[in-house]
C-alpha cells in the first residue's frame, strides 16, 4: 500500500526534474502503467478481504473499486496528456516550465486521490481530500497557463471547496466527540473501529454530523446547490484534468459521504440520511437538466452533465438496500468511464476547432469522422440511453425506487432524464451535424503520441458500449464486495 | 489542584471572546484592522488551547497552542499585511451591506445556531457552550466573505472559519493525534498561502482586487 | 432440428453481414441480410405453431442484467412480417446503396436495425426489451441522420426526443408492471397481472398508448414521423415505415391485450377513437404533401389508425366477452400490419427509385416517368391500389375485415360502442375515399402525363436487384390478396393466444364470417374481372371488328402545343379538397401580382401557399417555449459571483440545521 | 337461369338511360331523341377508329376495360328479379362499394394520363365528389345492413318490410342524394355538358374516342341501373322470387321494370325541377346528405329499429 502511494509521488518528483523535456510525458505514462502494475495484488486482496496498515491506511472492497477507477483513469488522461501537451506547446498555448508543473501536479493530483481511498482515518481522509482540492485548484489556475478566466475558475474552485470542506472536519470532529461519549476513555477516527460502535453512537450528534458532512463533501461532490464551483472548473481545466476532476475527482469527494454512511445509518436510522441524499439527488438532477437544456457552451454542458450523475448517485445511495447501492456504484463506473472520454473528446474538438462554443462548432462528423463518432457514442451514454453503459445502472437504481415504492422519486427522475436526454443530444447533434464554414485552427495528428491519444479515447468507448450489454464477473463481484463494506457483511 | 469552576468560567470567557472578536469583524472599516481582529482572534485561540492542555496535562496540546500561536497568530497575520500592502488595494473593506446590518445579520446567526444545536446532543465534557460559539464563529466568518467585496477579505473570512473550526476541534476532542493536527494546519497554511497567490494573479489579470469583475464564467 | 439453431444462425449471418460491410462489397453483405431474414422467418414459423416453449434463450451477466429471448406466437407473428420485409429490403438495398457515400457505414447499421427490430419482438424480460427497444431507436435515430445535413439532423433530433420520451413511458409502466410482480420476465408478470388494482391498470394502460403510440405515430404524437421518414435512406424508410412502426403495434397488444388481458369498456372505445381521427387526418395531410416520403410517411399514421380501429373493436369484444368477435376484429387488426407492411414498403422503396433516377421528391417536378421506368412504374402502381384498399389487392381483405368487425360492434351491449364502431366505420370508409384521391394524384401526376422538369426527362430505369426487391413484395400484394383463407389460418394461432377463440374458420381463398353470415372471395373478384374483360374484348371485335389507333396530340383547344407546365399540378389537384376542408387545413395563402401597367398588363403573377401544421403550431410550439423560457430563468441562479455560491452554502447549511437535525 | 339476371341490368342499362332522357325533354316540353338512341351511339362507337394522345401510356389503354368489367363484376352480385344469385356468399355491400372504387380509380387515372388539364380536372372533381359521398353511402348501407344483421345483399334483400321505420327512410333518402352524386346528374353534375368549366365526369372521358369512349359511357350507364336496382332491393325489397319457375321470374321482372322505371321518373323529375350547383356548393348538399344518414343510423340504434 505504501509503494502504491510512494510511485506517483515518485513520479511527480521525476516529471518536475525534466525540466519539460519532450520525453516527461511517456515518463509519466510510465509511472501511471508501474502503479497500476504495483497495485493489481493488492486491490484483488481487498476485494476479497479489508486489508489494514499501519493503523492510518485501510484498504476494502469499496476503497479498492474507487482506486482502481483512479489507477485507470490516471494512466488513461497521462497517456492522453502525451500528446495533448505536445500540441498545447505547438500552438503556443504552455511552455517548458508549464510542462514540468503540468505533469508533477498532475502526479501529485493521483497520490491525493489514491491517498483519500486508503485513509483508514477519518480526518487524514478529510486532509487527502483539502489536498486534492489544492492541488487541483494549481493544476486549473496555475498550471501553466494563467488565462484569467482559468483563475477565475480555480479561485471560486477552492474558495467554495475549502469553505465547504471545513464543515466536513467540524463533522469529523464531532464524530470523534461522540466515539468519546461511547468509548469512555477517549475518541476514535479509525473508520473501521467507528464501524464497530456506530450502533452505539447517540442519533442526534450524528444526525449534525451527516448534516455537517454532506454539506462539506457534498460541495466537494458537486451535488446542487452546492455545485457552483463545478462548472467552471470544469470548463476551464485542461481536457485531461477535467477528465480526471469529473471522472473520478466528484466520486473521491462521495466515497468520504458513503464511508460516513456507513457510521451514520446504524444510529441514526437509514430514513434519515436516504431522504437527505435522495433530496440532494434530486436538487442535482432538476438544476443540472435544465442548465444542461440551455447550455452554449460544450465543456459546460459536460460538467452540468457531471453534477446530473452525481446526483444520480447520490439518489441511488440514498434509496439504500444492497441493489440499489449496486446500482450507485455500477453508475460511478460507468459515469467515470464515458464523462472522462467525452472530456477527451471535447479537448480535441476544442484544439480542433479552437473554441468551446457550441454554435462556432459544425460538422465534427464529417471533418473528423473519427472522432465525431466516439462524441456521438459517448454523448449518447451520456444522455442515458441503451445500449450503453449508463442506461443500466439507472434502471437499476429506478428498479430499487419502483421496488421501495418511491413512486414520485421514480416520476421526477424519468423527467429530469429525459430532459437531460434532450439536452446533451440537441447540444452535441449541432456539433456533430451540418458543414462548417468557420475555418479551423487545424489539429496535427501526427506523432506517436496522436496515435496512443486515439487507441485509448476507442479503447474507452469499447467499454461504453460493451458494459452497456455485458457486465463481467469480476467487476460484478468488485461492486458487490463495495456493497458489502457500506452495508457490512452478510449481502450477497 | 485546579479550581474547575474557575477554568469553566475562564474557557467560556476565552471562547466568548473569540466570538467577539469574530462578530467585530463585521463592524471593521479597514483591511489592516480586519487583519488585527484576526491576530486577535488567534491569540484567544492559543490561549484557550493551552487552558485545555493545562487542564488535562497533554503535552502535545502545549505543543499545538504553541503551533498555533505561531502560524496563525504571527505568520499569517505578517503574510496579509505584506499581501494588502503589494497589492495597493485601497485599504476599505468595501462592503456589500452596511456593518449595522451585517452585524445584526451575525448576531442572527448566533441565535440561530444557539437554538438549532439542541440540547442532547453534547451532554458531558465542559464544552457545552464552546461548539455553539465555533460554529457560529464558523458562520459569521462565512457571512463575512459572502458580504464582503475584496478577495483578501474572503480569505480573512476564511481564516476566521478556520479558527471557528479549530477551536471546535480542541474543545471536543481534546486534541486529536499530533500527525492530524499537523496535517490539518498543514493543509491550511497551504491553502492560505495558494490563496495570497491567487489574490495577486487576480489582481494582475483582472486590474482589481474586486471580486466582482470575477463573473466571466456564468450559467 | 430446434428453433433456437435457427436463431442462431440467423444472427450470426447478421452479424457477418455487418462485418463484411466494413469491406463494403454490398452484394454480399445484403445476401447475408436476406439469408439472414429466412432463417429468422423459420424462428416465427415456430414460435407461431410450435407454441413458446420453442424457443428460450437465457445469457445472464451481471446482477443487473440479463437478457432472455423467446416469444409466442404474437412475436412469432411480427417476427415472419418483419422477414418478409428484410428479405425484400435486403434485394433492395444491393442497387440502391450502391453508389453510396459510405457505403459500408450504411451496411452495418442496417444490420443492427434489423436485429434490434428482431430482438425486439423477441425478447422476454423487460430489461431486455427496453435494451433493445431503445438499440432500435437510436440505430435508426443515426440511419436519420445518416446523410448529415442540417434538416436530416434537425429531423433525427426530433425523432430522437420524441421516442425518448415515449421510452421514459415504456419505462415507467414496465416498473409498475415489475412493482406488483417483483420479477422482469413479461410471462411471470403477465401470470400474476391479476391481482394488479384496477386503477393501476388505467395507468399502464394510458402510459402504454403514449409510449407505444409514440413509436407507432398515433396522432397527436405522430410528428416525428413525417420528418424522420423522408429524411432516411428510402431503404430505411421502408423499414421504418413497414415495420419498426409496428413494433409499437407489438408492444401495444403485448401490454394492454396480453399481459393486462381485458380492461373496461372505456379503453376499447379510446383505441378507437384514436384510430378513427389518426386515420382520417393522417390521410388528410398526405393529401397535402407533395414530397412523396412525406406523402407516405402521413399514410403510414393513417394505416396505424387503421390497425387501431380493428384493435379497438377487439378490445370492445373481448370486454364484452364476445371472444369470437374480438378474435375476427383482432385478425383484421393484425393483417392490415401485415398488409401495411408489405404495400408500404413497396411504395417506399418505389420512391426511391424515383428518387434514385431522378433525384427529386417533389412530385411536381416529376410526370411521365411510367414510360421511362415501367416497371417502377408497375410496382408504384400496384402498391397504391393496394394501400387505396381496392379489391384484387391485399389492402382490400383487411380493410373489409375491418368493416365486418366495426359492424358486428353493434352486438356489443353498451350504447356507445353500438354507435361508435359504425362510426368508426364511415371514418374508415372517407379514410379509404381520401386515400384513393391521394394516390390517383401520387400516381397520376408523378408517373402520367409529360415530364414537368428536366429531372424527369432523362430518368431511367433502376438496377434490377431494386426491381426484383419490388417486385416481390407487388407479388406479394396480390397473393395476399387472393389467399385470406390462408393468411387469416397463419393470424388464427395468435388471436387465439389474446382472445382464446381461432375466430375465422380459415378456408383457402374465402372468408365466411358465419356471425354476419358476410362472405368475401377475392379470387372470385379476379377471376370474374379477368373473365369478363376478355369477354368484352371478345364482345368488341365481333360488333366493331378491327379498327385502326391514330396518335396524336392532346386536345389542346387550338393552342399550337400543350407544355407540361399546362397540366394539372398536384396542387392544382387538391385545391377543391383543401378549400372544403379548410377548418381543420387552415390554409393560408398569398397572391402577388406584378404590373406593367396597371391593372391591364400583368407582368408576373406570383402564387404561394401552404397549410397550417396544426399540431406543430399549436401543441409543440408552445410547449417548448414554456420550457427554455422557465430555463432561461433558472439559468441566473449561476450568476457567476462567488458571494451568491457562497450564499447558497450558508442558506443550505442554516436549513439543514434547523429543519434536518 | 336466374344466374344470368345481371344480364338483364347490362342490357337495360342504355335504354334506361334513353327512357331517363326522353322524359326530361318531355317534363322540359321538347320532344328528345327516342329512347333507344344510346344503343345507337354504342354501335357507332364501336365502329369508329380511334385516336390516342401520344401523351398517353398503357394506363390509358386499360381502363376502359378495367372500368367497363369491374362495373359489370358489381351487378354479378346483386338480386335483380331472384334472390337466387351468383356466388350469393359473396355478395357483399361493401365488396360491391369498393368494386366500383376500383373503377373510378383507374377512370381518374385515365383523366389524367393525357396531360391536359381538362382531364385533371375532371379526376380532381371526381375524387373529391367520391370522398364526399364514400362515408354517406356507408353509413346508408351500414344501417340496412346493420338491421339485417348482416352485410349480405341477399340476406338484407330477404330481411323484407324494413322500410317503413323512420331509420329506413332517413338512409334512402341519403341514399338518393348518393345516387344522384355517383351517376353525375344535376345537381351534382351535368350528363349533358361539354363546357369544360362545369364537367366532372365528361371531363376524365375528354380524350377517348371510339370503343374506349363506347365502354365508358356503357360502364356509366351499367353502374347508374345497379345503384338504382342496389336502392330497389335495399330499400323496397318486395318481388323478388325465390323460387325458379317462370311464372314467377317473369312477374318479379314485371316488377322490378316497374320500380326502375319509378327510379327512372325520380331521376328526371330532380333532374328538371332542380339547377346545376357552383362545385363548391356541394358540401353543404353532401353534407346534408351525410348527416340524413347519421340520423338514420342514430335513430335506428336508439330505437332499435
Amino acid at each position: 500500500m505504501i509503494t502504491i502511494l510512494l510511485i506517483p509521488v515518485v513520479t511527480a518528483i521525476i516529471c518536475y526534474l525534466l525540466k519539460g523535456h519532450r520525453l516527461t510525458g511517456y515518463v509519466s505514462m510510465a509511472g501511471s502503467l508501474l502503479l497500476a502494475l504495483a497495485s493489481i495484488p493488492v486491490i484483488r486482496d481487498a476485494f476479497s478481504s479489508g486489508i489494514s496498515e499501519a493503523g492510518l491506511l485501510y484498504m476494502d472492497g469499496l476503497s479498492a473499486y474507487i482506486m482502481s477507477l483512479v489507477i485507470f483513469l490516471g494512466i488513461a488522461s497521462a497517456i492522453y496528456s502525451i500528446h495533448y501537451i505536445d500540441h498545447e506547446l505547438h500552438v503556443g498555448l504552455i511552455d517548458k516550465d508549464g510542462i514540468r508543473r503540468y505533469y508533477g501536479l498532475f502526479h501529485l493530483f493521483v497520490f491525493t486521490m489514491l491517498l483519500v481511498t486508503v485513509s483508514n482515518n477519518l480526518a487524514l481522509m478529510w486532509i487527502a481530500i483539502e489536498a486534492t482540492t489544492i492541488v487541483s485548484a494549481v493544476l486549473i489556475g496555475l498550471g501553466y497557463t494563467k488565462r484569467p478566466m482559468a483563475i477565475e475558475a480555480a479561485w471560486k474552485y477552492i474558495i467554495l471547496c475549502t469553505v465547504g470542506i471545513t464543515f466536513a472536519l467540524l463533522g469529523t470532529f464531532i464524530t470523534y466527540y461522540a466515539s468519546i461519549s461511547v468509548r469512555g476513555t477517549e475518541g476514535i477516527l479509525n473508520w473501521t473501529e467507528l464501524r464497530k460502535v456506530a450502533p452505539g453512537l447517540n442519533p442526534s450528534t450524528m444526525k449534525l454530523v451527516f448534516i455537517f458532512v454532506l454539506v462539506g463533501y457534498g460541495t466537494k461532490a458537486g451535488l446542487a446547490p452546492l455545485h457552483n464551483w463545478l462548472p467552471d472548473a470544469h470548463s476551464e481545466a485542461p481536457s485531461p484534468i477535467s477528465a480526471l476532476l469529473s471522472g473520478i475527482l466528484l466520486n473521491t469527494a462521495f466515497y468520504g459521504i458513503m464511508r460516513f454512511l456507513s457510521i451514520v445509518e446504524p444510529s441514526t436510522g437509514s430514513l434519515f440520511t436516504g431522504n437527505l441524499l435522495i433530496l440532494f439527488g434530486l436538487i442535482s438532477m432538476g438544476i443540472s437538466s435544465v442548465f444542461i437544456l440551455v447550455q452554449e457552451n460544450y465543456k459546460r454542458l459536460l460538467a452540468y452533465s457531471s453534477i446530473e450523475h452525481m446526483g444520480i448517485i447520490s439518489l441511488g445511495t440514498g434509496i439504500g438496500g444492497p441493489f440499489a447501492l449496486y446500482g450507485a456504484l455500477l453508475h460511478i463506473l460507468n459515469h467515470s468511464i464515458a464523462k472522462p472520454l467525452m472530456f477527451f473528446a471535447s479537448g480535441m474538438i476544442q484544439a480542433h476547432y479552437g473554441s468551446t462554443r457550441i454554435d462556432r462548432v459544425k460538422g465534427v462528423l464529417s471533418r473528423l469522422p473519427f472522432l465525431g463518432t466516439l462524441t456521438f457514442l459517448g454523448a449518447l451514454s451520456l444522455a442515458g440511453s441503451p445500449p450503453f453503459n449508463i442506461f443500466i445502472s439507472e434502471f437499476t437504481i429506478l428498479k430499487a425506487g419502483a421496488d421501495k415504492g418511491l413512486w414520485p422519486v421514480v416520476g421526477a427522475f424519468l423527467v429530469f432524464v429525459v430532459v437531460v436526454f434532450y439536452g446533451i443530444l440537441s447540444g452535441f447533434s449541432r456539433i456533430l451535424f451540418g458543414n462548417s464554414e468557420t475555418e479551423t485552427q487545424g489539429l496535427r495528428i501526427e506523432g506517436s503520441g496522436a496515435v496512443l491519444q486515439r487507441i485509448v479515447m476507442f479503447v474507452m468507448a469499447a467499454v461504453v458500449l460493451i458494459l452497456g450489454i455485458w457486465i463481467p464477473d469480476f467487476i460484478d463481484s468488485a461492486i458487490w464486495s463495495g456493497v458489502r463494506s457500506i452495508l457490512g457483511e452478510g449481502v450477497r | 489542584m485546579k479550581n474547575w469552576i474557575e477554568v469553566f468560567s475562564i474557557v467560556d470567557f476565552v471562547s466568548v471572546g473569540i466570538l467577539l472578536t469574530a462578530v467585530a469583524l463585521n463592524g471593521m472599516r479597514r483591511l489592516e484592522s480586519s487583519v488585527k481582529a484576526y491576530a486577535v482572534n488567534s491569540w484567544l485561540l492559543s490561549a484557550l488551547i493551552g487552558i485545555v492542555a493545562f487542564m488535562i496535562g497533554e503535552f502535545h496540546l502545549y505543543a499545538a497552542s504553541l503551533v498555533t500561536f505561531i502560524s496563525k497568530g504571527v505568520v499569517i497575520p505578517i503574510f496579509l499585511r505584506k499581501i494588502v500592502r503589494e497589492m495597493k488595494v485601497t485599504h476599505e473593506v468595501e462592503p456589500y451591506i452596511s456593518n449595522a446590518l451585517s452585524l445584526t445579520i451575525s448576531g442572527l446567526l448566533v441565535a440561530i445556531v444557539y437554538a438549532s444545536l439542541k440540547e442532547g446532543i453534547f451532554i458531558t465534557g465542559f464544552s457545552r457552550n464552546v461548539l455553539q460559539i465555533s460554529l457560529a464563529v464558523i458562520l459569521i466568518g462565512l457571512f463575512t466573505m459572502i458580504t464582503r467585496r475584496k478577495a483578501i477579505t474572503q480569505v480573512i473570512g476564511l481564516l476566521f472559519m478556520e479558527n471557528g473550526l479549530f477551536l471546535a476541534g480542541f474543545s471536543l476532542t481534546y486534541g486529536m493525534p499530533m500527525i492530524i493536527e499537523l496535517g490539518v494546519l498543514f493543509d491550511m497554511l497551504m491553502g492560505i498561502i495558494i490563496l495570497g497567490i491567487f489574490a495577486v494573479q487576480i489582481k494582475r489579470a483582472f486590474a482589481s482586487s474586486d471580486l466582482d469583475k470575477l463573473t466571466i464564467l456564468k450559467g | 432440428m430446434n428453433s433456437e439453431l435457427f436463431l442462431t444462425a440467423g444472427v450470426v449471418f447478421f452479424f457477418l453481414a455487418s462485418l463484411v460491410s466494413i469491406l463494403r462489397p454490398n452484394l454480399i453483405v445484403y445476401l447475408f441480410s436476406a439469408s439472414g431474414s429466412i432463417l429468422f422467418a423459420i424462428v416465427g414459423l415456430y414460435l407461431l405453431f410450435a407454441g413458446p416453449q420453442s424457443l428460450d434463450i437465457k445469457l445472464i451477466s451481471g446482477s443487473a442484467l440479463e437478457f432472455s429471448f423467446g416469444g409466442d406466437a404474437l412475436s412469432g407473428l411480427f417476427v415472419i412480417i418483419i422477414s418478409i420485409l428484410v428479405f425484400a429490403v435486403s434485394l433492395y438495398s444491393i442497387g440502391y446503396t450502391s453508389d453510396m457515400k459510405n457505403k459500408g457505414l450504411m451496411g452495418l447499421l442496417f444490420n443492427l436495425f434489423v436485429l434490434s427490430m428482431y430482438g425486439v419482438v423477441l425478447s422476454k424480460n423487460i430489461i431486455t426489451f427496453l435494451i433493445l427497444w431503445e438499440t432500435m431507436s437510436i440505430v435508426s435515430y443515426f440511419l436519420v441522420t445518416f446523410e448529415g445535413e442540417h434538416k436530416s439532423a434537425k429531423a433525427g433530433l426530433v425523432y430522437a426526443v420524441m421516442t425518448h420520451i415515449g421510452t421514459a413511458f415504456i419505462i415507467a409502466l414496465f416498473l409498475l408492471l415489475y412493482s406488483y410482480s417483483r420479477s422482469m420476465e413479461l410471462s411471470t408478470i403477465k401470470a400474476t397481472a391479476s391481482n394488479i388494482p384496477q386503477d393501476v391498470k388505467d395507468i399502464i394502460f394510458i402510459f402504454s398508448i403514449i409510449g407505444f403510440g409514440t413509436k407507432a405515430g398515433v396522432v397527436p404524437i405522430h410528428t416525428w414521423l413525417p420528418r424522420a421518414h423522408p429524411a432516411a435512406p428510402s431503404n430505411i424508410s421502408a423499414l421504418m415505415s413497414g415495420v419498426m412502426i409496428k413494433t409499437g403495434i407489438y408492444g401495444f397488444l403485448r401490454v394492454s391485450m396480453d399481459i393486462l388481458g381485458s380492461g373496461p369498456e372505456w379503453w376499447g372505445i379510446t383505441i378507437l377513437i384514436i384510430g378513427a381521427v389518426s386515420s382520417v387526418l393522417g390521410v388528410m395531410y398526405a393529401l397535402m404533401e407533395h414530397d412523396m416520403k412525406r406523402l407516405l410517411a402521413y399514410h403510414s399514421v393513417e394505416n396505424i389508425g387503421i390497425i387501431l380501429l380493428g384493435i379497438g373493436a377487439a378490445m370492445l369484444f373481448k370486454t364484452s366477452g364476445l371472444y369470437t368477435l374480438s378474435s375476427i376484429a383482432l385478425i383484421a387488426g393484425l393483417y392490415h400490419v401485415l398488409n401495411h407492411a408489405v404495400f408500404k414498403g413497396l411504395l417506399f422503396m418505389g420512391a426511391g427509385a424515383v428518387l434514385h433516377a431522378t433525384h427529386v421528391k417533389d412530385m411536381e417536378e416529376l410526370g411521365g416517368l411510367l414510360k421511362k421506368m415501367p416497371y417502377t412504374g408497375l410496382f408504384f402502381l400496384i402498391g397504391s391500389i393496394s394501400i387505396c384498399a381496392l379489391p384484387p389487392f391485399n389492402g382490400f381483405v383487411s380493410e373489409w375485415l375491418t368493416y365486418q368487425s366495426l359492424l358486428l360492434g353493434f352486438k356489443n351491449p353498451s350504447i356507445t360502442a353500438k354507435l361508435l364502431s359504425p362510426l368508426g366505420g364511415a371514418a374508415l370508409a372517407l379514410t379509404g375515399a381520401l386515400a384513393a384521391a391521394c394516390f390517383v394524384k401520387a400516381f397520376g401526376i408523378s408517373f402520367l402525363g409529360m415530364p414537368r422538369s428536366s429531372h424527369a426527362e432523362d430518368a431511367h430505369e433502376v438496377s434490377i436487384s431494386m426491381i426484383s426487391g419490388m417486385a416481390i413484395l407487388a407479388s406479394l400484394c396480390l397473393i395476399l390478396g387472393i389467399f385470406p383463407g390462408t393468411v387469416t389460418g397463419v393470424i388464427a394461432p395468435v388471436s387465439f393466444l389474446i382472445t382464446g377463440s381461432y375466430g375465422i374458420p380459415s378456408y383457402q381463398g374465402l372468408i365466411f364470417i358465419s356471425e354476419s353470415s358476410a362472405g368475401l372471395s377475392p379470387q372470385f373478384l379476379l377471376i370474374t374481372m379477368v373473365v369478363m374483360a376478355i369477354a368484352t374484348i371478345v364482345f368488341i371485335y365481333t360488333v366493331g371488328g378491327k379498327r385502326k389507333i391514330t396518335f396524336a396530340e392532346s386536345w389542346d383547344c387550338g393552342i399550337p402545343s400543350l407544355t407540361p407546365r399546362m397540366q394539372y399540378s398536384a396542387t392544382a389537384f387538391t385545391k377543391p379538397i383543401r378549400n372544403i376542408f379548410k377548418r381543420i387545413y387552415l390554409p393560408r395563402r398569398e397572391l402577388s401580382v406584378s404590373y406593367i401597367v396597371k391593372p391591364f398588363f400583368v407582368k408576373s403573377i406570383r402564387y404561394s401557399g401552404e397549410i397550417t401544421p396544426f399540431f406543430e403550431r399549436y401543441l409543440y410550439e408552445p410547449v417548448v417555449n414554456i420550457i427554455h423560457r422557465i430555463a432561461g430563468k433558472v439559468r441566473l441562479l449561476q450568476s457567476g459571483s462567488l458571494h451568491l455560491y457562497l450564499g447558497y452554502i450558508l442558506v443550505t447549511l442554516i436549513l439543514l440545521l434547523v429543519f434536518g437535525s | 337461369m336466374e344466374y344470368l339476371q345481371f344480364l338483364l341490368i347490362i342490357i337495360l342499362s342504355p335504354l334506361v338511360n334513353g327512357i331517363i332522357k326522353k322524359l326530361k325533354a318531355n317534363m322540359q316540353g321538347r320532344r328528345g331523341p327516342g329512347v333507344f338512341q344510346p344503343y345507337y351511339d354504342l354501335i357507332r362507337l364501336f365502329k369508329k377508329n380511334m385516336v390516342v394522345s401520344n401523351v398517353t401510356s398503357w394506363v390509358f389503354r386499360v381502363t376502359p376495360y378495367v372500368v367497363f368489367s369491374s362495373a359489370v363484376a358489381a351487378t354479378m352480385v346483386v338480386p335483380v328479379i331472384s334472390n337466387n344469385v351468383a356466388f350469393s356468399q359473396m355478395a357483399d355491400l361493401i365488396a360491391l362499394v369498393y368494386i366500383l372504387g376500383l373503377g373510378r380509380f383507374f377512370m381518374a387515372l385515365g383523366g389524367l394520363d393525357a396531360g391536359t388539364a381538362f382531364g385533371g380536372e375532371g379526376s380532381s372533381r371526381e375524387m373529391t365528389v367520391a370522398v364526399l359521398v364514400e362515408p354517406m353511402v356507408m353509413l346508408a348501407l351500414f344501417t340496412a345492413a346493420i338491421s339485417a344483421g348482416s352485410t349480405n345483399l341477399v340476406k338484407v334483400t330477404g330481411h323484407g318490410t324494413a322500410f317503413y321505420t323512420p331509420s329506413h327512410l332517413l338512409a334512402f333518402s341519403a341514399f338518393l342524394v348518393a345516387i344522384i352524386a355517383e351517376t353525375g346528374r344535376i345537381p351534382v353534375d351535368n350528363p349533358d355538358t361539354h363546357l369544360e368549366l362545369t364537367m366532372i365526369h365528361e371531363g376524365m372521358l375528354l380524350e377517348y374516342s371510339g370503343r374506349y369512349l363506347a365502354l365508358m359511357e356503357w360502364a356509366h350507364y351499367i353502374k347508374q341501373v345497379l345503384l338504382f336496382t342496389l336502392a330497389i332491393d335495399i330499400f323496397f325489397p318486395f318481388g323478388l322470387t325465390s323460387s325458379g319457375d317462370a311464372l314467377s321470374i317473369v312477374i318479379s321482372t314485371g316488377i322490378y321494370l316497374v320500380k326502375i322505371l319509378l327510379m327512372a321518373f325520380l331521376m328526371a323529375l330532380i333532374e328538371s325541377t332542380r339547377a346545376k350547383m357552383r362545385f363548391f356548393q356541394l358540401p353543404s348538399l353532401l353534407g346534408g346528405a351525410f348527416v340524413l344518414a347519421l340520423l338514420s343510423l342514430l335513430s335506428y340504434v336508439m330505437m332499435g329499429r
